[in-house]
């Protein structure tokens, strides 16, 4: 059963979305875990509080200030406007932006627990030897905590394919720019569209069925060796 | 249960709210009102949703609802017809300016704004911005996130009316889903006078 | 040239490290002290993993590590420390583990790779991952890991605790011969003397967190009135210098004080210096030069102190020249006997145990 | 600024819904969270990936099914109305099904990374001073992963509270029944009532805020007491 | 009524641990073998922590542990574990980690509660985490909580290991006291034969997994066939009884084959019997009795057996009368005083350490 050429661009549209808001994070969301791993003040207290507030907030709160926010006559808009020539409501920028917002505690939190858990004694042995606390991370932090780094970077992904909320507000439902996978699923449903709904859906479970079982195949062994 | 359910188009929202204001309070029927485009709400009817009224803006989508076996029987309720908010109809062949509308999949006034948008003279190249609804493609407008929105005329009483012959006609039926005697009694109220002047006052045109 | 401190650091329960010192920047310093006297602590502080009290100073060879408003931080003060618990690097096998410290290495180790490997016996490890290491098989990977990176000091916590006597005389004589050839600092923290004895040129003696006593390891282990001499593995320790090989009998010759003492054979040529650690309890004492005795090594000394030591027991401390020698010897037989300070008598060494060799009974 | 009693309507329902789906997911999500978290089995990876999936799915999607499973005449809504004689579709009782289903990756996962995260030697010391299974749970895992606990909980009932997607599709906005906080802001902002739209937003997230960093707050020492 | 073993079990790089065995369920059992040999494999094989291969078989005092299809679980074999790393639960303070142990405690503990902790030197740590005690402090508790429980069967896993020697003995008196005193087998690793002597009556030599000899501690200490005869701290081990006591010295006279050893002053009364370990480095042989020394054991003996153990050395049996000592001498003296089994000589004692009491040099 081909995929026709609509449907082609909403998931074409809808990964390039979820690739790009996963990079950020990445980039963004490391250094910030690693700070919250290792300070403890209230400072840090409140920014993991900001971290976490999409995971509390509906996504119509958070859509619904954002709509404020990038409007062209807003200073945000303005800027965007004066520094790229283009608009940024309803452009995919937009919802990079939202999705950035949104995913954010997907990323920062598997990653902030990793490195919490990380035995002191390990960074501590790694700095006698010289490693550099650059070094440190790079060759002792990262390694033991890969497999964090695969859950939020899926996390983050996933979310951002499953975002529907926020996009529904700050979206605009336009083909090819802003319409992605959750949006057009709810525009088939809503249109009757079953049939169209059921592959779409379907062609979704099953995909995301088959990369979460291999990931969590791959994770490694249990803890527990025996049985106590 | 004496409560009664109604779903509205989004479109008549406001106005049925002033009408459900008086008709609470002359008879103390409690009223639970729930809006969203017209499709939507339909699918909703067709997944068992509660509602015991559905006010459409359309013709077809009641009759659909009784030809499924959910509904009882349809009647018009008004007659709609759509403004352009953030600028006179000339604009509309402006490129690069972005207009709201609501989602022609689902919202009526959706699908007639896009006979709007078809016709020849306003063919220019701009970002088409669709809300979920009439109701959101005007937030939209509001917002300020776009330069321009077709919506109700209702909902922007200052706005460009746009001429009815460039779009279909926007022949408003209800449907009834459950024949309570609060939903009969209902009925009668809503095609009273009093009403019929209320809607007129709002925006609309009488049914033919 | 040396490394000062002084240091004031709480723990819990209201433990307090508190100390100043000295420690010379070559050869090995022992740190002996009983449980929870502060040992580890002392060592973190050392090593930056600890941030003691205000006040503090550390300099290491005029390097101001902490104090001044500065803090070198643990990194850059190129310590190898091999830690009480092992600290491998989980994810990293054997071979990984180590190849972490080479790469890092910011001078020529000690030793070449090959024979590190050989020396520690974990050759055959060198594909493993540390969780599946016996806790012996652990210990020795963490000291091949500190001595890789070529540190400028080395900081040893009970390195030896879980090894067989074999595989830790065998570890033991690594450091020796390290510390000879190479110029290692090593502070390093045992409960077993005889380890120390063997090992250490200095020894700092901590109590609750205070310093008791220090000095060098031949001077305290010879004086009565240091907690040492009161151990039960209580010894003296003398220098001399070989003087001839006898490789017949399998035996070394080494002349202490104008007298002859018979080791285990030696690898070192005629002439090289030797320190020798001898054990009170292995020294006996004799009125008259016993004829047909299987003991080798018997000195005439002179009676310089008597001091009880233990309910049934003394210790004496027998002049050999200017070196001394220590006895623990019964209430009875020194009643017997009737010694007295100043008396001329023999000591029997049972058994010679060589400070810088695993070596033994002769 | 006293609350309208529709806004308390909204507060109170959207509350009785986390409070009630969140104990749910703690009862569900703890045995299952240490049944993955101690077995390794094909098996257990495709639960593990079948917790997961609503983290990758639209609520669309999700939505859809739902829809289609609680409707009158599914098989499911059929036997809710032959054992509880009340319909299913479009009531409280289907919000809360699909809240749990929808969360449930939240309260598992980090239960589940505690429990893995535990070392095995605490476990087994326990069984051998004659801990039977279920007290070494209760007595060493649980007081150990506390703080996991509240994390789970917390993330449970914020997710939600911040649930939007499914709602629209199986809740119908009905108010005082299914008109939960995300769906009435979605339809003050919609009917721009900007104002009381504004009002809600704001004090969920002051709440939300303060909340959220009190627990951070609460939430114990760094890993790392000293820098290297 | 034993602990009967038959087991394989497979780890890393081809280790294989091979053992078919029968423990003694009463005193304590010694489990001695180099780093990596399997001690800890064979001690997590019994506690129930790590399953081994199919077939293998356990059981204690005629109940099933393991084998024909069953697997009592590790939480219902009532064993006490005192791990080589200690395990303590960080959520719990010290006090809470002993109460931990006594609330599931199914019969009455071999010690009190108060007792137990001013012996093992754990008072003042009650309100403390584990992570903020030291390495040894952390051993104490351990040893603390594994007793609490009241176990049938204790395992020790180096339970001395970051002690100092003090601390050391006390714990090894508490042990011996429980191990006399109570219905408690013990099966006892350490890599220290000293503390392995004063405490066990059975021995278990396991090398590369597989046992290598086994058998009472005084007859595999005297022989001098197995492995332990070649150790540096070889030692014979003779029993005898309390024939009398010297307040005045603070001795006690013990009779071994109708001759008299002095040894420091024990509380037993006379006529109780007493074993001692007698360490080979410290029996010295005369042809003639000599007068005027400071030793004050000196045994008429015959030569038994001479064996070389090492280079220059040679390890010398002597009988007296039924039971037998070991001495070791250089080559050159054995050859100097003409030596030979059958000959009738004196075997001075420099140094008698007891087996049950952490005794001392007289
Ligand atoms: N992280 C810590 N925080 C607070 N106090 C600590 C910490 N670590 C140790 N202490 C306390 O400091 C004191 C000294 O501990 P330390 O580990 O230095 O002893 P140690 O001499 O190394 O003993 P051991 O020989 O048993 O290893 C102890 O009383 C201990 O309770
Ligand atoms: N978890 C494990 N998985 C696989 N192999 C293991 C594991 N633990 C230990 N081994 C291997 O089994 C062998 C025996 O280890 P074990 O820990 O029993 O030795 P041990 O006698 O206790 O040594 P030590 O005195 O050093 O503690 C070693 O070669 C080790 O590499
Ligand atoms: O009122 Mo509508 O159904 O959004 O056009
Ligand atoms: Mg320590
Ligand atoms: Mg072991």
């Amino acid at each position: 059963m081909p995929l026709s050429p609509a449907e082609l661009d909403v998931i074409g549209l809808t990964a390039a979305l979820a690739a790009v808001t996963t990079v950020i994070l990445l980039v963004l969301g490391t250094p910030l875990a690693w700070w919250l791993a290792t300070r403890r003040t209230n400072m840090s207290a409140l920014v993991e509080a900001l971290v976490a507030l999409p995971l509390v907030l509906p996504p119509t709160v958070l859509g619904f200030y954002l709509l404020l926010a990038l409007a062209p006559d807003s200073p945000v808009g303005m800027l965007w406007q004066q520094l790229t020539g283009t608009r940024l409501a309803f452009s995919f920028s937009a919802l990079v932006i939202g999705s950035v917002i949104y995913s954010l505690p997907f990323v920062v939190q598997p990653l902030q627990s990793a490195f919490q858990s990380l035995p002191a004694g390990t960074r501590q042995a790694a700095a006698t030897l010289g490693a550099s606390p650059w070094d440190q991370f790079r060759s002792v932090v990262l390694p033991i905590s890969r497999r964090s780094f695969i859950t939020a970077a899926s996390l983050g992904f996933a979310h951002t394919v499953g975002e529907f909320g926020v996009i529904l507000m700050i979206g605009g439902n336009i083909p090819g720019e802003t319409q992605v996978l959750s949006i057009a699923l709810y525009d088939r449903v809503e249109t009757l569209q079953f049939a169209e709904a059921h592959r779409m859906a379907a062609g979704l479970v099953v995909f995301s069925l088959a990369l979460l079982f291999f990931i969590y195949r791959q994770s490694g062994a249990s803890a527990w060796r025996v049985r106590t | 249960e004496d409560v009664l359910r109604i779903a509205v188009a989004a479109n008549f929202r406001a106005t049925l709210e002033q009408i459900n204001t008086a008709y609470t309070h002359k008879t103390g029927q409690k009223i639970l009102l729930s809006s969203a485009a017209t499709g939507t709400l339909a699918n909703q009817v067709l997944h068992g949703a509660p509602f015991d009224l559905f006010l459409a803006a359309d013709k077809a989508t009641p009759e659909q609802l009784v030809s499924a076996g959910k509904g009882l029987l349809t009647r018009c309720y008004a007659v709609g017809s759509l403004a352009l908010l953030g600028g006179n109809p000339d604009t509309l062949a402006t490129a690069g300016l972005s207009v709201a509308i609501g989602n022609p999949a689902t919202a009526p006034y959706g699908r007639a704004a896009m006979d709007v948008l078809d016709r020849p003279e306003f063919a220019a190249r701009r970002t088409l911005v669709r809300g979920s609804n009439v109701l959101q493609a005007y937030q939209f407008w509001y917002s300020g996130a776009v330069d321009l929105a077709i919506v109700a005329r209702a909902l922007a009483p200052g706005a460009y009316p746009i001429p009815p012959q460039w779009h279909r006609p926007l022949t408003q039926h209800l449907v009834v889903l459950r024949q309570t005697d609060a939903a009969r009694a209902y009925l009668q109220w809503l095609g009273s006078d009093t009403v019929r002047q209320m809607i007129d006052n709002a925006g609309y045109l009488p049914c033919p | 040239m040396s490394l000062d401190l002084d240091l004031h650091c709480t723990g819990q329960q209201g433990f307090q490290l508190q100390l100043q010192s000295s420690i010379a920047d070559q050869g090995v310093t022992a740190l002996y002290g009983p449980s929870g006297s502060g040992k580890s602590t002392l060592l973190d502080c050392i090593a930056g993993l600890r941030e003691p009290g205000d006040g503090s100073q550390i300099s290491f060879r005029g390097q101001q590590w902490l104090g001044h408003g500065q803090a070198v931080p643990v990194w850059r003060r190129r310590i190898g420390y091999v830690f009480q618990d092992a600290r491998l690097f989980p994810h990293l096998t054997v071979a990984g583990n180590l190849d972490y410290a080479s790469q890092r290495a910011r001078g020529r180790p000690a030793l070449e790779r090959d024979r590190l490997q050989a020396l520690l016996g974990i050759d055959e490890l060198l594909p493993q991952k540390p969780d599946t290491l016996s806790a012996g098989q652990q210990q020795r990977v963490a000291i091949g890991r500190a001595l890789c990176s070529a540190p400028q000091l080395l900081l040893l916590d009970e390195p030896l605790a879980n090894l067989d006597p074999m595989a830790s005389a065998e570890c033991l004589t690594l450091l020796q011969e390290i510390a000879n050839q190479v110029d290692l600092p090593m502070i390093y923290v045992s409960h077993d003397i005889e380890e120390l004895g063997q090992l250490a040129d200095d020894l700092l003696l901590l109590q609750k967190g205070k310093l008791v006593d220090s000095g060098p390891m031949m001077e305290m282990s010879s004086r009565l009135d240091t907690q040492l001499a009161h151990e039960e593995q209580a010894a003296a320790i003398v220098s001399g210098h070989i003087k001839a090989q006898d490789t017949h009998f399998g035996l070394t010759e080494i002349e202490v004080e104008e007298q002859v003492l018979y080791v285990n054979l030696l690898p070192q040529a005629p002439g090289s210096s030797r320190r020798l650690r001898i054990p009170a309890r292995d020294v006996s004492i004799c009125r008259e030069r016993p004829a047909q005795s299987s003991i080798l090594n018997i000195l005439p000394v002179t009676i310089a102190e008597i001091t009880t030591s233990g309910g049934a027991q003394l210790m004496l401390r027998l002049a050999l020249g200017k070196q001394f020698l220590l006895a623990r010897i019964t209430r009875k037989s020194a009643e017997r006997l009737q010694l007295a300070p100043g008396d001329r008598v023999f000591a029997q060494i049972k058994s010679v145990a060589l400070l810088s060799e695993a070596g033994d009974a002769v």
